[in-house]
Order: structure tokens, then C-alpha cells, then sequence
């Protein structure tokens, strides 16, 4: 029987290494897996290139893990949190690094690493800094610039709820990244507020098919990021 | 344009921000699929006039975003582009990121409104940063709302506090686009970008054309149409 | 109120000009929009380019349509049917053209047609004679071809639900081409068994939002290809 | 190899289409994402040995694809690539063409089965198209799987009906793909493609291996752990 079940977020982010690139769901609070990136402070893994489209708020989530120092380098769209100095700071003192990409772009690279692209086109960012040093093309008169497939080692996601294959719905517009997260990581760690039989979510609704994931561990009642912030919580 | 004048403060004069909120509203066509980024172009849908449907994208998944379920209400998985609690519509669609910047670079959204830090009279558009050295670097998704999205609009006041020219010959700041923005509301004037340059649309209630003309860093061309008797 | 019902298939079809990209969805007979097709035919447009995975089969729907001498040129993966000998007499004759695409580059050319993406590397095809005077690039090591995105004026899609703003639900494997068609097309026209009100369809389960739709027209008891086929139908 | 020698009729040896495709479903590991080609790589699905789960992929959307329903059963909009009536186990998902061949172009399919015209000694494969000029080019999925897909099996006839080898030097076909192939289950043999060519893995019951390596276009690799006694 296939069973991607596991029973706790630290067995399910027990391989993440040293070094790798990993993907973590989101859009601000929205999506974002917070119990993962908490084992994954705990877990103790290092020099880790992140991709999210923000860099978390306050000291918890992903914020708590670049302030912990474990991320080298970050690759978002928008760096800036109202509540949180964490990553300013790192950035400035060059501790840790940042590719900037517009969030369509970013969406696009991470679709199409999980969808075989290895690169494409886009009209997106031509004429500003952020095509200095691509390549450019004209294609029936437009200009457009090179961006090229983004692939991850590993993908921290959150959804509503997982069956044992894998597959899963969202929540409203914490869906955002994870789905195409999923499908660009090797290795797709999930956790699920409900984790549920194969048969129980109509197959007219899944959103992320099973192939696309590794490990589902279910979290039953997942911390809302503002309210950690809000009552002031650091992790660890 | 070298007087320096602000355009808050106790002689106020022009529109408020919700004044030009309104405004823009006035000119979003019945059944529009239309994009509000953050700021002041984020109150344009509370004043969409009565008989018209509009519906709202928000670059994080959803189609038919309703309004602000009010202070303390609402859910944190249910949010805008400016991470603010929303509302869905009945008719709404959630969808994951790739399809939601499809939609935007595909063509598909007819109007997006935008704030800007400067607008040339190319239609360059400078939303996402000042350029400054120590500034963090953040574009989120202004670079692919201009790139797809068919018509920009733009909400800004017309000089920045310090009283510089917003609209201008061409942009100092880092551009999001080139040659991108449609038509500029700002709190002195409803402005066109056409290929002539800054071509004046409208002005405010008891704002004079030398007052705006002063103010804008580039020709401000009047309307033809009709005569602006001793103001130019 | 926005309210993209039409009544009738004839009305739906009326604005299909001589010379049109049409695209039509289905995969063989599973969401093959019969209706509109044989609605297009009455319509009479001519010089047709059609974008289908197949050319249909027996002498009804897309088959018929092409048996009609409407479609100049087929672009799809796989122009064989057990069941009709239409398309192959014409392209043997030369009076259709065709344009062979491997199935899921097809996809992805309709894909990024609709999402703004002008062109793409894929390694599809790659040391076969359909990679024959395409670009090719080195990626990493790898061989890749470019391919372009594929837009049309037109899209005929069937579907089981429509709500009054054109969001979308399919049955089972009749989703297939349907979802990217409808992004990829200026105009797309679809049939519905049911047409209901906004709100009817959870948001969490659309699979094509209204913003790709634009006119939607109720078909109740849509005809089976493979029924008209067994039944020696032949349109009109 | 110049022997012209048919491995159906009368006097036939070696395995059944029914065999062949019950060999392939040995080497299918418990829990892969699998894709079956038109033809005997269908009859794979009804051969997994117990205790495995294999979930199938048909690249017509549907992910967890079950038996056949049986004749006259089922239904017209639930059907696989082979565009035949299939049903959808308990775990099922459907999705559109562009996120089914984003599955395989993005290497998420382990394991694809697939019939074969020729396949060259390099591990070309030419399933598509006999070259033949009055033929309608017809090509499917076949170039996006073998592009795609991680490890790739093909199931054949050793020999063509006229009793040519489908095992080659070089393919004479249209190629699907250069280098594709990884391992071959024929009516005679289990043969892998490796660096050096065609390496013998097993042989039919009742074959010996000079009667397969005859009928192989190319040198065929005995297996190198044990003595074939005199078949070298």
C-alpha cells in the first residue's frame, strides 16, 4: 500500500543537507508551513539557498530560520516585511545573499524546473535593471529576456488536506507557490492539517497530484504566522 | 517646474486620495477583469459607480476579490497582493501562482492600476525603487503587471513631499517598464500618455493649467479641444 | 450583471471569421464540443487552421468539419483514427495541410501561448526528424529544441459546468486540451451540460476561471462521437 | 542475421504477447508512477505480482488509472491514451494536457513501457513512423516519454513479421528518441542496452542464445556471470 505518511515534521526534514536549495510555500503568511521550517531550525541544516516570494515577518517561520544564519542566500521577489528587520539586516551585513526575480518570473522558473523547461522567454523586466546581463531576443518585434527553469532539492509546502498518495487541496489563497513547488522540488515534504484515506478528496479536485509528493505529515492545528508575531514568539 | 511646492498642507489644494481613487474608478469599464496594486490603487474598488460589475484579480490566487471583511474579521489564508485580509465573490476562483501571472502576462487582465515614484512622458513607469544604495531591493510583481497587462493606469500625487515633479522627461529611478503607462490620476490632474507626450485629460476642481503645468516635470500638453483662456 | 450565457450553438459560433485559428478541445471523442463544431459548420467559415490532438473520427464533429472542406491546415499529434478516412484523403490529395507537433510539446505551445510565454526549450523531439530546421540550443549538457507559444482566434471547448462568469468544471479525462485552449484563444466559446449560477461551483475546485471565457452556451445532452459513429451518423 | 526466420506460426518458440508483457511487469518496482504505451505494454497493468502498487499515469490526464470496465461498459469521457474505456481507482486525480506532459517532460514517471518499430544497439528508439511516404505522420506522446521519462521499456516482437531483426545497428526509421531505450523484454530474450550494445539479461524458456543473437541486426552480449556452454 502506498502510504507517503510519516509521523512528525522532524522525520520529515531529517535528509534536508547542508547546502541544499530549498523551495518553501507561501505568500506572506498565507501557505506558509510553519511546523516544517520550525524542524527545520531544529534539524540543524546549513548554507541552505531558499526560495519563497518574501523573507518572512517577525522571528518565527522563515524569518526565525535566516536569523538563525542557515540561509546563504535567498531567491524572492519581495524582500521587504513591514515586521520584520531579520533579513535587512543579514543582506546589509552581506551574510546573506539575494537574487531578486519579479513574482511572475519567479512562478514561471519554478513551473517550468518542474515541468521539464529548461528555459523561455519572457516580456517581464526588459528595459530595467533586472535584465542587466541576460540574454535578450526579439520575437515578432517584442523584446524579451532569457530566464531559465529553477529546480529544488527539497520543497517545505502546507495544504488543507493530503491523502496517502500524495494527493492534495489547498486553502484559499494559501495556495499561491506550493503547487508548482511541488512539482519543481526532488523531494516534496507536506504538511496537512488533515491527512485522509486515497478516495477521499474528488479526483475533479485535487490540485497537486500525488506524483509530485514525498512525505506528508500531518499538523493538525498549524500557528497562524500574524498571531506568533503579534504575541511577540521567537523560534526557537 | 523650479518652484518647489507641495501639494498638502494647509493650502491644499487638488483632489484627496480617496478623491482620486474615485476618479479613477469613473473610467473602469462594466465587466472589467482588473488589478489593484498596492496603495491608494487599492481604494478604487470601493468606488467602482453603481450598474457597473468589475472583477478584481489579486496576483496570489484569486479572481473575484471582494472588499475588506472589516478590522479584527476575516481570515489570515485569505488575503491581497498587500497580504490585507479580503473577501471572496460569489463566482470567485482560487488558482496557484504560474496560472495567476498567466493570466498577466498572457493579456488576459484588461486594466491594472499602479502607484508610481515617477511616470515619463515616454510612459515609463518607476514604481519599485528608489535606486538607493542601502535600499533593500523588492519588486514583487510590478514588472510583469506592466509587461502584460493591456492598459496602466496610474494613481500618484504629482510631486513627492519635497515637492519634485513625479511626472517627468524621463525617469531617474530604477524603471519597472518602459513605455507602459496608459493615463496618470493624480491629485491635480487627469493626464493621457500619448506619443506627443504628457497630454492633459482633465484637470481638478479649482486647479488652474499653469498650477499643474508648473508641477510637472515635462511639456503638459493642454486639451485641444477647447479653449484654457489665460492659462497658457 | 456579468453574464457570459448565449442561447443558442449558432449564435455562439457566429463570429468565427474565414481564416480563423480555431482551437478545439477534446481527445478523441472525450470533450470533442460536437455541438459547436457541427454549428460551425452550418456557419460556413472556411480556411480554417484547427488545433486538435486528433482529426477526428467517422464523419461527425471534427471529422465532419474537415470532411466539409473547411480546414485548411490541422496542427496536432496524432492525425490517425481507426474510424475515418477523412483526414487522410485530403492531406493525400493536398488539399490540407498539416503541421505535426509531438503531443505534449503541443501542450506546452498552447500553454504558453495563453500565459504570455513567446517561446520555450523543450527536449522533446531532440535527434528525430521533427527537431528538423528548429533551433537547437545546449543547456547544461543537454540538447534542446526552441519551440514557440501557439495562440488562436478561437477556442470550441466542452465542459460538464459553467457558471454565469464562464468558470469551468470538466468530467474526468474530457479536461485534457480544454483548460489551456481556453487561456490560449482571443474568444472562447464553450458548451456546458449545465449552466449555473456564480458561487454554485466551489472556487476552490474551478479548473478554468471565467477571465479565459467568453461566452458560454448550454448543450443538456451532448451526442457522443463514438454513439454517432456506430450509428453511421454522417453531418449534416 | 541473414536467416529470415518467423517467431510466430507452427513452430513457434519463446513467449506469448500475454508472456512478454508479464515478464515486463516483474521488473516494476512496488510504488513506481507508470506509463503504459499503446498495444502490449497495455497488458502490463494486469500482470504487477502481488503485493505491489503501481499507479498508472495515462498522459490524457488521469493519474491512478484502473482496469479496463470491461466490453460495453464504463464510460465515453474516461478513457486512456489508447483512447480505449479505463476507470479511475480510489486516489485518482485528472487534470489538463500541459500539467500531464509537465509529468513526464519533468521527469516525474519512473517507468515507461513502450512498443518499438526498431531499437538500435545505442538505445535509439523508431516507434513513430515507417518513413514510408504515403503514411500520415502520426507521433503522439512517444518523443515527450522517451524525452522525459526516467527509465524507459520496450516491448517487442524480436523480429518483424517478414522476420527482419527490430533490434539494430542503427535504426532505418524515423528515431522517437537517441538513446532512450534501457532495457528490451522481446518473444525470445530480456536484453539491456548498455554503453557496449545489446547485453543478453535472460532468455526465453526453450531459446538458446545463438538462435536470439542470430536474429539480433547487431552483436548480441552473452551474460557474463555464467558459461552458456556451447550457444558461444
Amino acid at each position: 500500500m502506498i502510504n507517503k505518511r510519516i509521523e512528525t515534521t522532524g522525520e520529515a526534514v531529517a535528509d534536508i543537507f547542508d547546502g541544499a536549495i530549498v523551495m518553501v510555500g507561501g505568500f506572506g503568511e498565507a501557505g506558509s508551513p510553519i511546523e516544517l521550517i520550525h524542524a527545520l531550525i531544529d534539524h540543524g541544516a546549513n548554507d541552505l539557498t531558499v526560495v519563497n516570494n518574501n523573507t518572512g515577518s517577525g522571528e518565527v517561520g522563515l524569518a526565525a530560520l535566516i536569523k538563525a544564519g542557515r540561509v546563504s542566500k535567498m531567491i524572492c521577489s519581495y524582500p521587504r516585511t513591514a515586521n520584520s528587520t531579520v533579513f535587512p539586516e543579514l543582506y546589509r551585513s552581506g551574510r546573506t545573499a539575494l537574487e531578486l526575480v519579479p513574482q511572475g518570473t519567479l512562478a514561471e522558473r519554478i513551473r517550468a524546473g518542474g515541468a521539464g523547461i529548461p528555459a523561455f522567454y519572457t516580456p517581464t523586466s526588459v528595459g530595467t535593471p533586472l535584465a542587466d546581463g541576460k540574454e535578450q531576443r526579439t520575437i515578432e518585434g517584442r523584446s524579451y529576456v532569457l530566464e531559465y527553469g529553477l529546480t529544488a532539492d527539497f520543497a517545505l509546502i502546507k495544504c488543507r488536506a493530503a491523502d496517502h498518495h500524495g494527493n492534495l487541496v489547498y486553502n484559499k489563497t494559501a495556495r499561491n507557490f506550493s503547487p508548482i513547488m511541488a512539482m519543481a522540488a526532488k523531494t516534496t515534504i507536506v504538511q496537512a492539517a488533515d491527512v485522509v484515506a486515497p478516495g477521499e478528496i474528488d479526483p475533479e479536485c485535487v490540485v497537486t497530484p500525488g506524483i509530485f509528493v514525498s512525505l506528508v505529515v500531518a499538523v493538525d492545528e498549524p500557528a497562524h504566522e500574524s498571531e506568533l508575531v503579534a504575541r511577540g514568539v521567537s523560534y526557537p | 517646474m523650479t518652484e518647489k511646492a507641495t501639494t498638502s498642507g494647509a493650502n491644499r489644494i487638488g483632489l484627496t486620495r480617496d478623491e482620486m481613487a474615485r476618479r479613477a474608478a469613473l473610467d473602469i469599464p462594466d465587466g472589467a477583469y482588473v488589478n489593484l496594486g498596492i496603495g491608494i490603487p487599492e481604494q478604487v474598488a470601493g468606488y467602482v459607480p453603481e450598474g457597473r460589475e468589475v472583477i478584481y484579480h489579486t496576483e496570489n490566487g484569486l479572481l473575484g476579490m471582494g472588499p475588506s471583511p472589516g478590522l479584527g474579521e476575516g481570515e489570515p489564508e485569505l488575503i491581497n497582493a498587500g497580504k490585507r485580509r479580503v473577501t471572496a465573490l460569489a463566482g470567485a476562483s482560487f488558482f496557484h501562482h504560474a496560472d495567476s501571472f498567466a493570466m498577466i502576462r498572457g493579456g488576459h487582465i484588461d486594466l491594472c492600476v499602479l502607484g508610481a515614484l515617477q511616470v515619463s512622458k515616454h510612459g515609463d513607469l518607476a514604481n519599485w525603487s528608489t535606486g538607493a544604495p542601502d535600499a533593500i531591493p523588492a519588486v514583487g510583481g510590478a514588472m510583469d503587471l506592466v509587461a502584460g497587462v493591456r492598459t496602466i493606469y496610474v494613481i500618484t500625487q504629482h510631486c513627492t513631499r519635497a515637492g519634485e515633479p513625479k511626472l517627468v522627461e524621463s525617469c531617474t529611478y530604477p524603471l519597472t517598464g518602459p513605455a507602459v503607462v496608459d493615463r496618470i490620476y493624480t491629485d491635480l490632474a487627469v493626464i493621457d500618455v500619448i506619443p506627443e507626450g504628457f497630454q492633459l485629460v482633465e484637470l481638478a476642481p479649482g486647479v488652474e493649467f499653469s498650477y499643474v503645468a508648473e508641477r510637472t516635470g515635462a511639456e503638459l500638453i493642454p486639451i485641444r479641444q477647447e479653449s484654457l483662456g489665460g492659462e497658457e
